[in-house]
This record gives C-alpha cells, structure tokens and sequence, in this order.
C-alpha cells in the first residue's frame, strides 16, 4: 500500500477550509501524513470541536453549589446530597438515524450511556426527544418505527428504562429527522471518574469490542483509491451490540470500584483519536499508542482507519503503572476484549506507531486547544418581521369547539404516546415512580428518600418564530414540569439542532436561542452543566425549525410527596395558578397550526420572575402535600390542559366543571386554545383550598378558583362540553391512527 | 432462609429480584454467577429477567448453557422451589425443565405495560395461600413472551393443572384484547409436573411495593416463604 | 472450509413475522403472494477437516443449540 | 411455485448474533469453527406466475421490506 500525497483537495475533501490547512501545515511545520490529516479532520469537525459553537455556549451559566462537573466531560455531574451525585448528558444522533433508522437510534443510546457509565455513574433512565416530517410522509412511518424500536432494542437489553420523552412531527423534519437521547446515572462522589492521562509511564489500554471499519470518516471514499480493494473498505453503518455494552457497563463499574486506574473515556464519535488525544489534553501529557495491539475484527485495517473507525463498545483507560494486571482479569471475566496499546508521556506529542513505524505525531495542544474557533456572522432573516405578523381577528371561527378540541387532543402532538413508550422498558430497576404519561418522570433513588425527576421539552414552533423567546421557553417550560411534580430543578443539559451554521440566519437563530437559553437559566439559578450541537441539519439547503432541546433534572426530597398532572378525586377543586399569564397568544400554537394551517405571529410573553415564584411556589405546595395534581398550560392552551387532566390517568377518565378563566369578551376558540407560559392547573381537596391560596400569596401567584372535579362530562361553562371517555378514547386512538400504525 | 438469584451475562432484573426478596420481603438472597456449578445452602432459586446473551439466537438459548443449570436441574429434581421471572423462563424451556417454547409476540412489538393475570392454582411454592382465580395486577416486559405448544402438550398442561397464571381482563375474564402477546391460551405462568418449578413471562419482582403501583407480586414471594417455613418444620 | 445453516419453523408452529410481512407485501401492492415462512440462515467458516467430520460437529451444534427442536427443523449443507 | 430469498449481512457489517454464538460453540466444546455469520432465510409461496415476473416482484419486495440495503445484501431463488 503506497501512502497517497495529501493535497489541499484532499484536505477538502475531508472537510477541512484550505485556512484550516494550512493551520495544520503551520502547527506541524509540514504537510501531515494522510492518518495525521485524518485525525485533525475529526477532530477539528464541527462535533469534536465545536468550532462555530463554542464562543456562544460560553454563555451558559455552567456553576453553581451543586455542580461537581460542568461541560467539558463525558457527561456533567450535579450533587444531590448525602454524598450522591447525579451524573447526566443529551446526545443527537440525527443524521444515522435518517439513513438508518433501527442501528441510528441504538447506537445513538449507546454513546450516551457509555458517557454516562464512563464517569463512574451507574445509568438508572433515559429520555428520548424525537422530531419526524409529516405523519403523511411516505417515509415517516417507517423511520418511526426503525427509531422507536432501535432505542427499545439496545435500552431494553441493557436494562436501562426509558422514562419519558417527546415526539413531534412538522414538515420541516421531512428529510432530516432529530434523534436526541438523555441518560442519567447515580455516583457517590468518590467514585467519580474523569477522562484524564495523567502520571508518566502509565499504560494505555483499550476494552471492549474489536474495532471494525464501522462509521468511518466519509473521506476514506476519497482517499480509497489507494487500495485497490476499496469496494470492500467502503465505510459501514454502526451496528449496536447492547449486549457487549451490558458487559462493558458491568465490567467498568466493577474496575471503578478499584483504584488502578486513574483515567477512563469512552470512545464514541472519532473513536481512538478523540479518547487518547482529549485525556491526553485535560492531563498536559503526551503519549504513545501502538495501533498493532489494537484489537482488530477485519483483515488489513490502515492507521487512518484504525484511528477514525467508531466501532461502537469500545473505551479507553489509564491505570496505574504495574496494575494492569486487575484491569485484564476483569475484562476477561466479562468476556471483553483487553489489550495495552501503549502508554503516557511527558512531551505532549500524541505518536501513533504502527508496523514499527510512526505514522502520525501530533502535538497534543495544537489539535485540541489550537483547535479552530469561529465568531460566524449572524443576521436576522429579512422574512422574520413577515413571518411574526398575524391579524387573529381575520381567522375564521370553528363551527364546533368541541369537534375542534376532540381534534386537536387526537392529533399526533397531542394523542397518548403509550404507542411509543409501551416499547420502552421503563420499569425496569423498579426505581420508576411516575411513569410515561405525565408532565415528568419520577424516580426513587433507594437507600434514599429522594427522588429525580426529569422532562424534556422544546416548541420548536416558538423557536423558528422567535429563537430567543423560544429558547427561555423551552428551559422554562422543562422547569415548570419538573417543579409540577414537585420537584427543585437542579441541571440542565441540552442538544442543539440547527440548520448550517455557516448561513448568516442559522447563525442567528442559534445565537439567539442561547441567549434566551441563559438567561431563562440565570433568572431559575440551574446551570447548564453539559449538552451537544446538532448543526448542518438540513436537506437540499432547507432547514429544520431552530429545536433546542432541553432536558431538565429535578430533585425531590422526599420522592413520596411528587404530584402527578392527572385529577384523582371527585370533589376536589380545580384552580388556575398564574391566572394572570392567560391572555390571547396564537402566535405558533398548535390551534393555528392544525386548525387553520398557519405557523405565525409570536410565541407567548415570557416573565421569568414569575416562572422562579412559580416554580419555588409549586415546590412548597408538593412538599406540604397540598396538591393533588399540577399540569402546565402548554400546547393546546387551557382547554387541552383541563382536558389532559381530565383524561391521561392510567386507570380511566374523570369529568371536571370549571368556569371558563377568561373574559366574556374574548372569543371561545381563543379562550380555549390561546398558549401561554407560566399557568398551572392544580387539583386539590377542598379542605387545602386555605392554606393553598395563602401559600400562593406568599408566592405572589395570582391563583384563582375554577371549578370542582367529577361527573361525567368536561366542561368549561358556557363555552364547549364532551363527554370525558368520549375524549380519552379520542385522544387513545389518536396517534396510532394518525400515523396508520397498528394501535 | 437464603435464596439464590442467578446472574447470566445479560441478567438485568436481577438486582430487582434481589431488592424485593432482601429488602421488601426480607429474607436472605445471594447473586449467583453463572459460571457457579453448585445450588447447596440455597432453599430456593429464582432466575430473573434480562437479555441474557442479548437474546440473540433465540432467548435463553445460550443460558440453558451455562453451568449453573445442570445445578438447578439437580435442585429442581430434589424438589427446591424455582421460578424463572421472564427471561428465566425462556431459559427453563430453552433447558426443558418447562415444556413449550416462546415465540415474538404476534405485535412484534416489545411491550411493556401492566396486565392482569388470573391465579389458576395453588400447588406451587409461589401461590400456596393465593385463592385460584385471585386476579393480580402486574407488569409484563418483553419480545417474545408468546408461547407457544403442541396440542397434547397444552391438553396435558390443562389437565395436569399446570397453568399456573393466565392474561385476563380486571374481571378476570381471559379474553384475547387481555393477551398482551397471542400467548396460547393466554397462558402467562406454567410450573412442571411436581409444581416445584414454576415459570412466568410477568414480572413479580417490579410490583412488590405499593409506590411502584402494584404490591401484587409480593404475594408470590410472601407465599415461597411460608412455604418453605411449612416445609421446614 | 464453509457450511450453511438453515433453521425453519416447524409446520403447524405459527409465524407472526411471517404473516406481518406477508400482509406488508399485499399494502405494498406485491401481489400474489400465498405464504411467507420466516427462518434463519448461518453461513459458518470452519477448519479442514472433512466433509464428515464437519457435519457430525454441525449436527451436534443444531440439536444443542442451533435450533429448538420444539419449534424448528434445521438442515446442514456443508461445502467441499 | 416457491421461491427463497437469503438476506445477510454485508461484508465488514458487525454481527453481535454470529459472534456471541461463536462464543457458545466454543463454550459447547465444539471447536473448529472461525466464524458465523447469521442471515434470515425466507420461504414463499406464490402463485404461478412464471420465473420471471416472480423474480421481479421479489426483488421489489426485498428493496423496499425484506433487506435493509444499507446494512444488508439479497439473494432470491425462483423455483420452477
Ligand atoms: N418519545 C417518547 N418517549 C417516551 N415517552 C414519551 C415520548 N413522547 C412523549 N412521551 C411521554 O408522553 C407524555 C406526554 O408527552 P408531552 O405531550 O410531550 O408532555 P409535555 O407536553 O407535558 O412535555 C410525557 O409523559 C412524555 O414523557
Ligand atoms: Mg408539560
């Protein structure tokens, strides 16, 4: 095999700017070897280096009392008292799931929860955040069911629940659908791991699965000519194996439990590269590799694809010198693939050897801190004033509200998900305490009275409408549903799904949208502690809606007072609390949206004070267990949140008769479907009514008395009425009929 | 009283079992690794759910494999009570000690969700106590949880009274909308001949507590231990 | 040297698989379809060591673990 | 008539289920064995319709449900 000469074409053809080149030239003192250029391609990628990103995620608040590792590691870690931690991350993985929907998703689990486990954290649920094209669109069935199922397959065998999510589906996904995955694991302090080379002499060892030509860099097709072979060398989809990931998970956990190691790193997107070179760089130290003790699963592998394949179950340690011993014997007990590659150096050259020759040696600084940053040009879209005008007076009114409301409840965004969530395992470790089907998630952590709770959200509509609003919405809106089941919002991880960064409107929405992000984060004091950017999310130079999903972690002190959003109990009384927020918004709600086919105007006004009173005043209500239910006006307004409380218990529907809590004046259709942020519907026994309003006194909470729970019929007085099992069986059906899935 | 979870690769109900027999239930349990080949000082067995192997091939293929089985074929013979939780009991038939096999449920969707399944008798360690038609509210979790006999073995299976739980509606009724996977005759839990092992696609050990929604599966462990507690004396 | 490995449901023994595909065919407008059985195959590489000697290690592979005998037939094809 | 239809894993493709099955022969005792690769094999019945128009229709059949072609190579046999 004859090395080919690395042009600038072939440098381009790996994605790099012809600057960046000659950046490389620059920091080498001469033209790399075709690995040397492979390994600065990946890692100066947009994923790896996060090149047009990082100067803005560096508005993030990322500190805070609780937080014991913020971004910059596998995963961040946020202290939940008595020496516990909470270690947790959101990845994407988009663009593999498009093109193949099953192996996409299970590997796009996989990653996260080997970022998990990799701290030292046992993974204990997952959440899911998906966006599809159309229900109608001839591929969005199948690209359902393939990602639905991919999760389920490698979740499930691992043995890890998946607790909730959110699936949503605009045309604007038609061709590039969003696969995020959170995963949240449990570790007392001293046992958490970082992914760090340090100390001199100390050995490099690779475990886990064999590493194939899985996933590698598009650019092997351009710098295949080289082997005549190369048909066969043609880069593969990665295929999961949850079941060598149960093994490694076992196995890594059982080895942190010893202190032979100093260092551990998972190796997900540039595999080999990414884990030796990023410990490398936290630790200032340098290091050998010897690509021939790599465990190999194909014949005649090169270092370029030896360095670039993302085989997927793979990890990367540093033990103490002398130690290796006790790695070996407990990977071999697991069945799991060990082997030495090489160890840590002083010099901060990252050399890789292979053959008994060295084929890449790269100071370990100039690839990673001297690693490109750009402040891309941003600029709002001239289209943006046009697409934020809407006249509500000029739409036409429903003839018949309750034909509407039953619509809009069993449309795709609205219907029950059970479709989607009975595939998942979200039992399993018998931790799960409010299962799918509410605004969050609860567990238990045992051996403790806490509990965890956790939501993922984003209204990408709001965000293409206006990105800053849309950003503090969608932390905000996390916050509220964590803080409805009682719970003290305590981290935020994120993942970033934008279109090309590199247009001067994307940069703008991505810009924009962390600016609101922050300062939603700042204004409830939860730090952003890890997260991911999705860019390029586009096909044939249209994008996606602007979709910053946020993932919101909650702490409970006693897991035994969270609330759920469902009413429980005829005769109890249902109030409004934030009355005051209620006012006409159409602008992107989902009415305008499904019933008139229109994605216009504004998001809903935003008023972080009182989303904090809120949030704080939801929390005391939990803990004094006044409340028997707390559900958040989202999409679908105040008749699509009464109707959910009426409809979404597990065991059957109850009725409700309340007043209708705006003004005579205002237009039914408005009155019922208009959203808002910062109002929650609460249920309650009559005998909490007292102490319930004098603690939203305390709070400032505007609350307001609506009406009382039971009977056969939802009914907001004088405005629309239906039979509640008429509804839940609507709104039961709805989403597999909307897709043609059998239910 | 020490009772023996079995850890195959890929066991991941296991410390669930684990949790409900130690820590809700209170009796002593121990994990067993599957390279084990001895069951003595255990009273009872449980093989809990899980991937074991990944599932791959077909379920519990590879586990009836391992050497810990010929151990529980030996303490089955003898009469010690087993039960194989979901994917322990796909290995006991992939073993032969449960007859029958299962097949991918007739969605060919995984499916988690809670169900109701009716006690159809109480010959075994697990629902001695448990009135037969007693229906009890409990999460099944699985793929292939559709099982499947011939036709002498399912008649043998009824007549023998070796149905020990069947899929039903809250009334109790075994209609097919109860049957969460085309299960034959909604057949949920079989035990062999003796009664003493006794296999189940539900999964006890996740109701076993009143916060997690059911404490329905308890009874089955409370009743193992009287069980035992009878036989001791 | 290699073998081939196919492992089929018995008959009798019912096929969910093989009936979603066979009913996916009809909503994809292949028509003429009557039955669709679904199994497995395995192509397996071995050592030389002879035709026999192969498919008496095969043999024993199928009724230990290959197939559920329940359920499956299998058959052994082994190459020169 | 009958036709059969072979779905593998293309060359380089991981396959957990051949490996892990590997492994157990191993562990079974029965040695020799380099490598397995598992596929799905499939059984058809249809209508006479002659080789042709059936090999046609199979193959639709496989590009657009029967093989993911990312991952996965076909093969179909039309019987007579
Ligand atoms: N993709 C999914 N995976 C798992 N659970 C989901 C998924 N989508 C929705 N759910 C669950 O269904 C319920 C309703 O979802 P959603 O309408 O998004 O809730 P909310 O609007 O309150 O955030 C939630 O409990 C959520 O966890
Ligand atoms: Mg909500």
């Amino acid at each position: 095999m004859r090395e080919i000469p690395v042009t600038p074409e072939l440098a381009k053809d790996h994605g790099l700017s012809g600057e960046e080149f000659a950046r490389i030239r620059a920091v080498l003192g001469r033209d790399p070897s075709l690995t040397e250029l492979g390994i600065f391609s990946v890692m100066w990628s947009e994923h790896c280096s996060y090149k047009s990103s990082r100067i803005h995620l560096r508005k993030f608040p990322t500190k805070g009392p609780r937080v014991l590792q913020g971004p910059g590691e596998n995963a961040g870690i946020v202290d939940i008292g008595d020496g516990l931690a909470v270690a947790f991350k959101m990845e994407s993985h988009n663009h593999p799931s498009f093109i193949e929907p099953y192996q996409g998703a299970a590997t796009g689990v996989g990653g996260i929860l080997r970022d998990v486990f990799t701290m030292g954290a046992r993974p204990i649920a997952s959440l899911d955040s998906l966006r599809f094209g159309r229900p109608d669109h001839p591929r969005t069935r199948y690209l359902v069911g393939g990602v639905v199922s991919g999760i389920a397959g490698y979740g499930n065998c691992i043995g890890v629940p998946t607790v909730g999510g959110e699936i949503y589906f605009d045309e604007c996904y038609d061709g590039n659908i969003l696969v995020n995955v959170f995963t949240l694991g449990v570790v007392r302090h001293e046992r958490i791991w970082r992914g760090t080379a340090s100390g001199v002499g100390n050995p490099v060892i690779y475990v886990g699965s064999k590493t194939g030509r899985d996933g590698i860099h598009g650019a092997t097709m351009a710098s295949g000519e080289f082997d005549e072979k190369s048909e066969e060398k043609r880069p593969t989809v990665q295929v999961g194996d949850p079941f060598t990931e149960k093994l490694l998970l076992e196995a890594c956990l059982e080895l942190m439990r010893t202190d032979a190691i100093v260092g551990v790193q998972d190796m997900g997107a540039a595999g080999l590269t990414s884990s030796s070179f990023e410990m490398a760089s936290r630790a200032g130290t340098g290091f050998v590799m010897d690509l021939d003790r790599v465990p190999q699963r194909e014949e005649g592998m090169t270092p370029y694809e030896l360095m670039l394949s993302e085989s997927q179950e793979r990890m990367l340690i540093v033990a103490k010198r002398g130690r290796e011993g006790e790695v070996r014997e407990i990977f071999e007990k697991w069945d799991l693939d060990v082997s030495v590659v090489g160890e840590v150096t002083g010099d901060g050259v990252g050399r890789i050897r292979w053959k008994g020759r060295t084929v890449a040696e790269i100071p370990v600084a100039a690839l990673t801190d001297q690693a490109p940053v750009y402040d891309r040009p941003a600029a709002r879209p001239a289209g943006q004033d046009a697409l934020q005008s809407l006249d509500p007076a000029a739409l036409p009114a429903p003839s018949d509200l309750s034909e509407t409301w039953v619509a809009l409840m069993s449309g795709p965004e609205m219907a029950d998900k059970r479709w989607v969530f009975r595939q998942y395992d979200h039992m399993i470790r018998t931790n799960t305490l409010v299962l799918p089907g509410s605004d969050a998630a609860v567990l238990r952590v045992k051996g403790t009275d806490k509990g965890i709770s956790l939501s993922v959200d984003c209204n990408s509509r709001y965000c293409y409408l206006d990105p800053f609003v849309g950003g503090m919405i969608a932390v905000c809106e996390s916050a509220r549903n964590v803080a409805c089941s009682g719970a003290e919002p305590v981290g935020v991880t994120d993942c970033l799904n934008f279109g090309n960064p590199e247009k001067t409107e994307i940069m703008w929405q991505f810009r924009s949208a962390i600016e609101g992000m922050a300062k939603a984060c700042e204004a409830l004091s939860v730090p952003v502690v890890s997260g991911n950017v999705s860019f390029y999310n586009e096909t044939m130079g249209k994008g996606i809606y602007p979709t910053p999903t946020v993932a919101m972690v909650g702490l409970l002190p006693d897991a035994g007072k969270h609330v759920v959003q469902w009413f429980s109990a005829d005769g109890d009384i249902v109030l409004l609390a934030g009355a005051d927020r209620l006012g006409v918004n159409l602008g992107g709600s989902l009415y305008l949206k499904e019933a008139h086919g229109r994605v216009a105007g504004t998001p809903p006004p935003v008023d972080l004070d009182h989303e904090r009173r809120l949030v704080a005043f939801l929390r005391e209500a939990a803990g004094e267990r006044l409340l028997a239910s707390a559900h958040d006006l989202a999409e679908g307004g105040f008749a699509c949140a009464l109707a959910e409380a009426c409809i979404t218990r597990p065991d059957g529907a109850t009725g409700a008769r309340v007043r209708n809590p705006y003004p005579e004046a205002v237009r039914p259709d408005f009155a019922m479907f208009s959203e808002c942020q910062g109002a929650v519907l609460l249920s309650c026994p009559p005998g909490n009514r007292d102490a319930l309003l004098s603690l939203a006194g305390r709070f400032r909470i505007t609350i307001k008395e609506l009406g009382t729970v039971g009977g056969e019929h939802i009914d907001i007085d004088g405005v629309a009425r239906i039979a509640a099992c008429e509804m839940r069986k609507a709104w039961r059906e709805g989403f597999a009929a909307a897709l043609g899935l059998e239910g | 009283m020490k009772t023996a979870v079995l850890v195959f690769p890929g066991s991941n109900c296991d410390h669930d079992a684990y949790h409900a027999l130690k820590h809700v239930v209170g009796v002593d349990a121990e994990f067993v690794w599957h390279k084990e080949s001895a069951l003595s000082g255990f009273e009872a067995v449980v093989i809990p759910g899980g991937f074991t192997y990944g599932d791959y091939l077909r379920t519990g293929a590879m586990a009836k494999l391992s050497p810990v089985m010929e151990a529980v074929r030996a303490f089955a013979a003898a009469g010690g009570p087993v039960i194989g939780i979901c994917n322990g009991f796909q290995i006991l038939l992939e073993a032969g000690l449960l007859p029958g096999a299962m097949i991918v449920n007739e969605s060919l969707r995984f499916v988690c969700d809670y169900v109701h399944l009716r006690t159809e008798t109480d010959r075994t360690p697990f629902t001695r106590g448990i009135p037969p038609g007693k229906v009890l509210k409990i999460p099944v979790a699985h793929y292939q949880g559709n099982y499947f006999a011939d036709g002498d073995t399912l008649s043998a299976l009824e007549a023998g009274g070796r149905v020990v739980f069947r899929y039903c509606d809250p009334s109790g009724e075994a209609t097919p909308s109860a049957n969460p996977n085309g299960s034959a005759g909604n057949i949920a839990g079989i035990c062999n001949e003796a009664g003493n092992v006794l296999g189940m696609m539900p999964h006890p050990e996740r109701c076993a507590e009143g916060v997690l929604g059911s404490a329905d599966g308890r009874l089955l462990f409370d009743a193992m231990v009287s069980w035992l507690k009878e036989r001791g004396r | 040297m290699k073998a081939k490995i196919y492992v089929t449901l018995k008959k009798g023994v019912l096929d969910p698989q093989g009936k979603a595909i066979h009913a996916s065919l009809g909503h994809l407008g292949i028509g003429g379809v009557e039955d669709v059985r679904v199994g497995k195959y395995m192509e397996i590489r071995l050592h030389d060591m002879g035709k026999e000697e192969a498919a008496r290690r095969l043999d024993e592979a199928c009724r230990r673990l290959l197939a559920n005998t329940v359920i499956e037939d299998y058959r052994i094809e082994v190459e020169g």
